[in-house]
């Protein structure tokens, strides 16, 4: 009987996550659109929950719905009194694009179909329980992730590290807000060091248990944006330069610890058994500390004030209007 | 790097070097350019004097260079190669000195001589090349190279005529790229041997050596101005004396009816045609082009429109002359290359000195510029009766070979008509011109004149060109029989290329 | 002599960093990396060249599990280029930002995608290209709005979207690949993947994805407005090497790993695009009213060709003639990125000089810069395919490959694009003879002008004359160890 | 397992289907965000279904490592793109 | 026992979670909403926290989950309190919107 059940609720839960993304993304209305998308996060949470992921809820619901929510919903703020006009004209035919759609539809199930009668369903998840004693933690997720694929966490370090660099390259950020009222700063003063120490515990119990870097990370952006919102314009942000150090910090440590160890004659990133855990911490704290500055200059949605105070050189002070406007190209 | 296959890279780098250093010199260091320029086509004489000796004595020059697997660049110098290179040579050298007087006070010369000497290398390149890969590169070299020459004095003219010229050579060099590489593809690499190579290959498809032999010949035929193709060549006329000389006597021209000589000796072995019967098609084509280019000459008022269409009618004896299966026809068709070449350039550089010194472009306009400039006319003179085929200058001897070739393949019924025919509409197009200069009153006063400065009618380095090859041209006419003239060099030629 | 793999990525990846916390020495620290970064690649090529294949396992872990980076032939070959070619724009772009501000925000972003595409070229397993793909499309981004104007802007904008959209195809055929085969390293899968619907479906996504991000043509539409509107140097390296990089991807998952899957009927739909590409993208290019944009429709002209490769390539059986070819579609993506690379820089030169890039009044500046021209000149040469340019040699070997599998239908294609090419080519060069004034002195924007003509050069001449090495160095063998076929 | 699989993996198409369409006929660059996301959401949706192995066995990492990975170049991504459409907006107004 | 006790717990939770939705589908105007909501569910959410902490068994991760009940009261109250502030500012005084 709990056979059934189980169905049922996965029937309606998936049909609910289809349903709510149909909805939001046909609607016109942007608002609507948005804020659907967070709650489409949020049931995505449960449905990772759901499928015995629960590093993937985590981050689900701090990044997902969390984090992009609020990028979402600060770029609607930003979008009040400007009527959805079409950027640019191109939209292919709709009938074309839905005979398309229901193609590719049939196509992917039809590859799947075969890949899952092909596949004897154990894939990689043997080989990674066999060697994840030598990976230095317990948790298999932050295993692969830190130890096994550590190529592919660097290179997604730089992913944000290049996105961070493009939205600082684009713009100046957004005017602050102006203080909050009383309630919100009194929620924040509580809400801010409960954050933080959750951050620290997520980012600690993450080599034994579900956790680690990402959502660490995606929690001190949450205080960030707290702090934001409550009308502190620094968002918690240290100075210019610090913040650039922090920007730098995650794939810098990554790098220097997967190198350092090379000259120990060993693989890039092939940490030496019995210290390959704290390694592992090491870079996590960096990492953390990485993509939560990212995050908040991501949602801060540009160069903070000051930040290209001093690079220029003396000469070139005289048009930095003219710099903030990108300059000619 | 012995000799043997160094002298080939010596000859093309002896106008590629100066050619390079002066793309680099300031406009004003006009003695340096000049010393430059004479300095190169003298050194590539002295290397091509060396080259004739070799070759005349069975010595074999080659240099070889990978480019790619199974396309190798190959500079081998043979007995026609050297014929072309001989011609090619000697004529830049003269159009050097001409150029420099003609260009006396214009803007962009270092640019000008630049190309120009790119453009010679390439001409010997495409002279001297070994294989139909190495023809290829160096006839698009020479496209690239020619089209800033006609583009030169930059009036909308001149690059509406440099476009147009630049549309049909790039349109001749696709297709004759689509036959070369098809023909590589199914005969493998196509070394130039003496008497051709595709007559030993079996299992060749004769109706794709058809379609080959018709791609080569229409991307060849454009240079070599073959009727339908012919159209850039008048446009061409925009250019400057010295490039429209070099380019109608030497260069482009000559590439064109030099590319057909190779095909349809060393490539295909004019035996082999013979059996696809593709000649046929090409003596026709040959036999138009000359009785339509003198009929458009006669209707030319401008004096170098008139020379280009004569040009037109003149290079296709060349191609009638390897349409013709015979070794005299082929002794004949081979030699006019050299004979058409000197001629022509002559008659160029006399149109130039008229524009120069006195303004005339017409030929309504050259009453009485014998007396006004008698070496000048001198030279036309000569080279405008060889062109008729009046012995005893040059021209007369190519003819003379092309009729009695033709009357020995029995091809004389329509051969023979074609060449009366043409030799009356030269003359028809050519002795009014000779007429007007030598008999008529000259007009009050020329157009805008230059003052006569000195004792001769013109400064000296454009007067002394033109008499030089009409000499030339009398000398070649005279002394056919002498050994190392163009007629024995083509009839050596002729021998290796029968087998029979 | 493994470890020689990582520093084409480190290197770049670590001078990015220091780029950003050192704005000021950003051209000190651009200009030494791009070096380091040649000096590995040279040297990972001479070891490629000595031993054949180089693998290293990252963290130690065999490849099912972990990631392996791969350098063979092809991908050796490729990075030189990208290190030679994004040194020499590197050069260009301390002259092109006179503003220290704007050049603060280009060197980390330009260090980055340098980093991510050497990272795609050595990387060995699927997902990993995937997060590579992603690296190159959101640093190429960055770049390309770097410029600030509101088409700017657009222009990145729509390439952002669209590029994601490819990604995310991409990344399905990842699913798919996984799902059916259950590891993600291309050597494995190459020996593992079967002939059935799941290859045919995940083979079809993927290719798409890569479609999308190279421009063939049904694609293409962002292209040229994110190329002719982002800065010079940007758009140099986006036409050159960016779009490159995913047609390597094509090469490398077709002709490497899913060579069973390989139906000759898909590689000629692949061809026809490929056909249509060439086309139309001469024929836009002929009419572009912008010397930037011209080039922009030029670079998916040459990719049209490049895609004409993939059906003469799978028609041909393995032997001297596939190894030709091969080495010919190489040939002509390395002469493509020099001589592209050195069109941008040109243009860039001109805009600057002029305050603008239009073809009709370009005569002047033309004229005021003749070294500019010659470099038009020359990388004119080259993608028309004129016999100093490798992309010459490249021709001859396509069209001696269309003769020998009977393709035929690919000769007029070739022979119209080249055509094309020369008209939308000529049609910029004939306004350096049209009449004026004084002439400007041979260098007269030196150190600006020199990197183009280093570039020009290398597409005509070098490539053109000193091409025989490739083949012997491309040689199948070195492609995939112990080919898979 | 099998019908948990097969909702899933129905699902998961279905997301990915949406988003792409979605991307294709919308023209504001904030509503193609929100069809990437999802379309994002979609693939990573079928990777997490083919890591699980039924109730009673621990699933597969690897896939769980990649959608990490796939969510955080999904922000990033985002993040870019929505400073992209405000940088666009904010020429228009001045 | 305890298990009885939950499942007690957690049924009354959903007829709280029902009457908020219903709450919220049905009353006029946003003030009135915003009371249902956060009332109802608040409670809801307290029932369900205590169903699970039995279900669970274990004292930290029932300690755990009652924090979570507290956090999202903190949240609930605050932003429910924002809201109806902004919407007074705004100008509708409490009827009908």
């Amino acid at each position: 009987m709990s056979e059934l059940l189980w169905v049922l609720f996965d029937l309606v839960l998936a049909g609910l996550t289809v349903g709510l993304a149909w909805v939001a993304v046909a609607t016109r209305e942007l608002r609507r659109g948005v804020l659907l998308f967070v709650g489409l996060g949020l049931l995505l949470a449960v449905i990772w929950a759901r499928l015995r992921a629960p590093d993937l809820a985590l981050a689900e619901a701090a990044i997902g719905a969390g984090i992009a929510g609020a990028l979402l919903i600060a770029a609607l703020r930003d979008e009040i009194g400007v009527s959805a006009e079409p950027e640019d004209g191109y939209t292919a035919s709709r009938r074309l694009v839905d005979l398309g759609a229901i193609g590719l539809l049939l196509a992917l199930s039809w590859g799947l179909l075969d890949a899952f009668l092909l596949s004897d369903g154990v894939r990689l998840a043997e080989g990674v329980a066999e060697r994840l004693g030598e990976s230095g933690v317990i948790n298999p997720v932050t295993a692969v992730l830190l130890n096994f694929r550590a190529y592919d966490t660097l290179l997604e370090l730089a992913v944000v590290f290049a996105a961070v660099l493009g939205v600082l390259s684009v713009g100046p950020a957004r005017p602050a807000l102006e203080a909050g009222s009383l309630v919100l700063t009194g929620l924040v003063r509580w809400l801010v060091p409960i954050l933080v120490v959750v951050a620290g515990y997520l980012l600690w119990v993450g080599a034994h248990a579900p956790g680690g870097a990402f959502q660490a990370g995606a929690m001190l952006a949450a205080v960030a944006v707290l702090l934001r919102l409550g009308g502190v314009a620094h968002a918690g942000l240290p100075g210019t330069a610090a913040t650039r150090w922090l920007l730098v910090l995650g794939i810098g440590v990554f790098v220097i610890v997967g190198l350092s160890v090379m000259f120990a004659d060993r693989a890039f990133l092939q940490y030496p058994g019995d210290i390959a855990g704290v390694l592992i911490l090491v870079i996590e704290i960096a990492a953390t500390l990485s993509i939560a500055t990212a995050l908040a200059l991501a949602y801060l949605g540009g160069r903070p004030v000051g930040w290209e105070a001093d690079c220029d050189s003396p000469q070139h002070r005289v048009n930095r209007g003219a710099a903030d406007r990108g300059g000619d190209a | 790097m012995t000799l043997a296959n160094g002298l080939p890279v010596l000859i093309l780098l002896s106008s590629l070097l100066p050619g390079l250093v002066i793309f680099l010199l300031r406009e004003d260091s006009h003695r340096l350019r000049t010393w430059l320029n004479l300095a190169g086509a003298v050194i590539k004489l002295i290397l091509v004097g060396v080259l004739i000796w070799g070759v005349f004595h069975e010595q074999v020059f080659e240099t070889r260079w990978m480019l790619a697997p199974g396309l190798d660049l190959v500079l081998h110098a043979d007995a026609l190669s050297v014929l072309f290179v001989t011609l090619s040579t000697v004529l830049w050298l003269v159009t050097t000195v001409y150029a420099i007087g003609y260009l006396e006070g214009t803007p962009h010369r270092s640019r000008f001589f630049g190309f120009f000497s790119l453009c010679v290398t390439a001409t010997v390149g495409l002279a001297l090349a070994g294989n139909l890969f190495t023809f290829v590169v160096f006839y698009e070299l020479l496209t690239l190279a020619t089209y800033p020459l006609v583009a030169h004095k930059g009036t909308p003219e001149a690059v509406r005529g440099a476009r147009i010229y630049l549309a049909y050579t790039l349109s001749g060099g696709v297709i004759l790229l689509v036959g070369a590489v098809w023909l590589r593809t199914i005969a493998g690499p196509l070394e130039f041997v003496q008497g051709g190579i595709l007559g030993d290959i079996e299992g060749l498809d004769p109706w794709a050596l058809r379609w080959i032999f018709a791609f080569l010949i229409i991307g060849l035929g454009v240079k070599a101005a073959l009727v339908p193709l012919h159209g850039w060549l008048p446009q061409a006329m925009v250019a400057p004396a010295p490039v429209s000389a070099l380019l109608h006597a030497v260069a482009v021209v000559k590439a064109g009816a030099f590319g057909i000589v190779r095909v349809v000796y060393d490539v295909f072995g004019v035996e082999f045609l013979a059996t696809l019967n593709m000649l046929p098609l090409l003596g026709a084509a040959a036999a138009v082009t000359i009785i339509y280019g003198s009929v458009r000459a006669l209707s030319q008022d401008h004096l170098k429109k008139r020379l280009a269409y004569s040009t037109v009618s003149q290079v296709s004896y060349i191609a009638l002359g390897t349409a013709i299966v015979g070794p005299l026809a082929t002794i004949g068709g081979v030699v006019h290359l050299v004979h058409q070449g000197v001629m022509k350039i002559t008659l160029f550089f006399a149109a130039g000195n008229y524009a120069e010194n006195l303004g005339i472009h017409k030929v309504s306009e050259m009453n009485g510029v014998g007396r006004r400039m008698p070496g000048t006319t001198a030279a036309f003179t000569i080279g405008a009766l060889g062109m008729i085929g009046i012995p005893p200058v040059a021209g007369f001897v190519s003819k003379w070979y092309l009729g009695v070739g033709a009357v020995e393949a029995g091809q004389a019924a329509w051969v023979l008509p074609v060449l009366i025919g043409s030799s009356l509409l030269n003359a028809a197009y050519f002795l009014p011109i000779l007429y007007r200069a030598w008999f008529r009153p000259a007009p009050a006063e020329w157009p805008h004149e230059h003052p006569r400065s000195g004792r001769w009618e013109m400064p000296g380095a454009l007067l002394w060109p033109p008499v030089i090859t009409a000499s030339l041209a009398l000398l070649i006419g005279l002394f056919a029989a002498a050994p190392y003239s163009p007629l024995e060099w083509a009839q050596l030629i002729a021998s290796r290329e029968y087998r029979s | 002599m493994t470890d020689l793999l990582v520093w084409p990525i480190l290197l770049p990846l670590l001078a990015s960093l220091l780029a950003l916390v050192f704005p000021r020495r950003g051209d000190w620290i651009g200009g030494m990396a791009s070096l380091a970064v040649l000096i590995s690649a040279a040297w990972l090529v001479h070891s490629v060249w000595d031993n054949g294949v180089i693998a290293v396992a990252l963290g130690g872990w065999q490849p099912g599990l972990g990631i392996a980076l791969r350098a063979d032939g092809l991908s050796s070959v490729l990075l030189l280029m990208v290190a030679i070619v994004a040194l020499t724009i590197g050069i260009y772009a301390t002259r092109y930002f006179d503003n220290a501000v704007v050049r603060a925000r280009f060197w980390p972003l330009w260090l980055l995608l340098l980093a991510a595409l050497n990272a795609l070229l050595l990387s060995g397993d699927v997902f990993n290209l995937y997060v590579t793909l992603e690296l190159v499309g959101l640093t190429a981004v960055a770049l390309g709005a770097l410029g600030g104007s509101r088409d700017a802007i657009v222009a990145a904008l729509r390439y952002l979207t669209i590029g994601l959209l490819g990604s995310m195809a991409f990344l399905a055929g990842v699913v798919v690949l996984y799902a059916a085969y259950g590891t993600l390293d291309m050597v494995a899968l190459a020996s593992v993947v079967e002939d059935r619907p799941a290859t045919w479906v995940a083979l079809m996504l993927m290719t798409l994805g890569l479609l999308v991000k190279s421009a063939l043509f049904p694609m293409h539409f962002w292209l040229p407005p994110a190329h002719a509107n982002a800065p010079a140097p940007v758009s140099a390296a986006l036409s050159a090497l960016v779009v490159k990089v995913a047609f390597y991807l094509v090469l490398r998952l077709w002709l490497d790993v899913f060579t069973v899957a390989l139906h000759p009927a898909t590689a000629w739909m692949l061809g026809l695009l490929g056909a249509v590409a060439v086309l139309w993208g001469s024929y836009r290019a002929l009419r572009a009213p912008r010397l930037k944009l011209l080039a922009a429709y030029s670079t998916v002209a040459q990719l049209g060709y490049l895609f004409l490769f993939l059906p003469l390539l799978a028609g041909l059986p393995d032997g001297p003639a596939r190894e030709a070819a091969f080495g010919a579609v190489v040939l002509f993506a390395l002469t493509h990125g020099f001589a592209k690379s050195a069109l941008f820089l040109g243009a860039g030169v001109i805009q600057q000089r002029a305050g603008h890039d239009r073809i009709e009044e370009l005569g002047g500046t033309a004229r005021a810069l003749p070294v500019t021209t010659f470099v038009l000149a020359l990388s004119g040469i080259a993608l028309i395919g004129l016999p100093p340019s490798g992309t010459f040699l490249a021709k001859w070997q396509l069209l001696a490959a269309a003769v020998e599998t009977g393709q035929w239908v690919w000769i007029p294609v070739v022979a119209v694009g080249s055509l094309l090419a020369g008209a939308y080519v000529f049609r910029v060069l004939g306004h350096a003879f049209a009449p004026g004034d004084r002439d400007g002195s041979a260098l007269a924007a030196g150190r600006e002008e020199l990197p183009a003509l280093a570039l020009a050069l290398v597409a005509t001449v070098v490539l053109g004359l000193a091409a025989g090495g490739l083949w012997g160095f491309l040689d199948f063998a070195a492609m995939s160890p112990g080919g898979a076929r | 397992m099998l019908a948990t699989t097969i909702i899933y993996g129905f699902a998961g198409i279905c997301l990915f289907v949406l988003g792409l369409r979605g991307v294709l006929l919308h023209t504001t660059a904030l509503a193609r965000i929100l069809a990437l996301n999802v379309c994002g959401a979609g693939v990573f949706l079928l990777f997490v279904v083919l890591a699980y192995r039924g109730a009673g066995m621990t699933p597969d990492p690897v896939p769980h490592a990649l959608v990490l990975t796939g969510i955080v170049v999904a922000v990033s991504a985002t993040a870019l793109a929505l400073a992209l459409a405000r940088r666009l907006r904010e020429i228009d107004h001045d | 026992m305890p298990d009885v006790l939950a499942l007690v717990s957690i049924a009354l939770a959903i007829v709280f979670y029902a009457a908020g939705s219903i709450g919220l589908l049905r009353l006029p105007d946003l003030l009135s909403r915003l009371h249902a909501l956060t009332k109802a569910d608040n409670l809801g959410l307290g029932l369900l926290a205590t169903g699970v902490a039995l279900l669970a068994g274990d004292l930290v991760i029932g300690i755990k989950v009652l924090l979570v009940w507290v956090l999202v009261l903190a949240a609930s109250a605050s932003s429910s309190h924002l809201i109806a502030r902004y919407s007074m500012q705004a100008g509708n005084r409490g009827h009908g919107e």
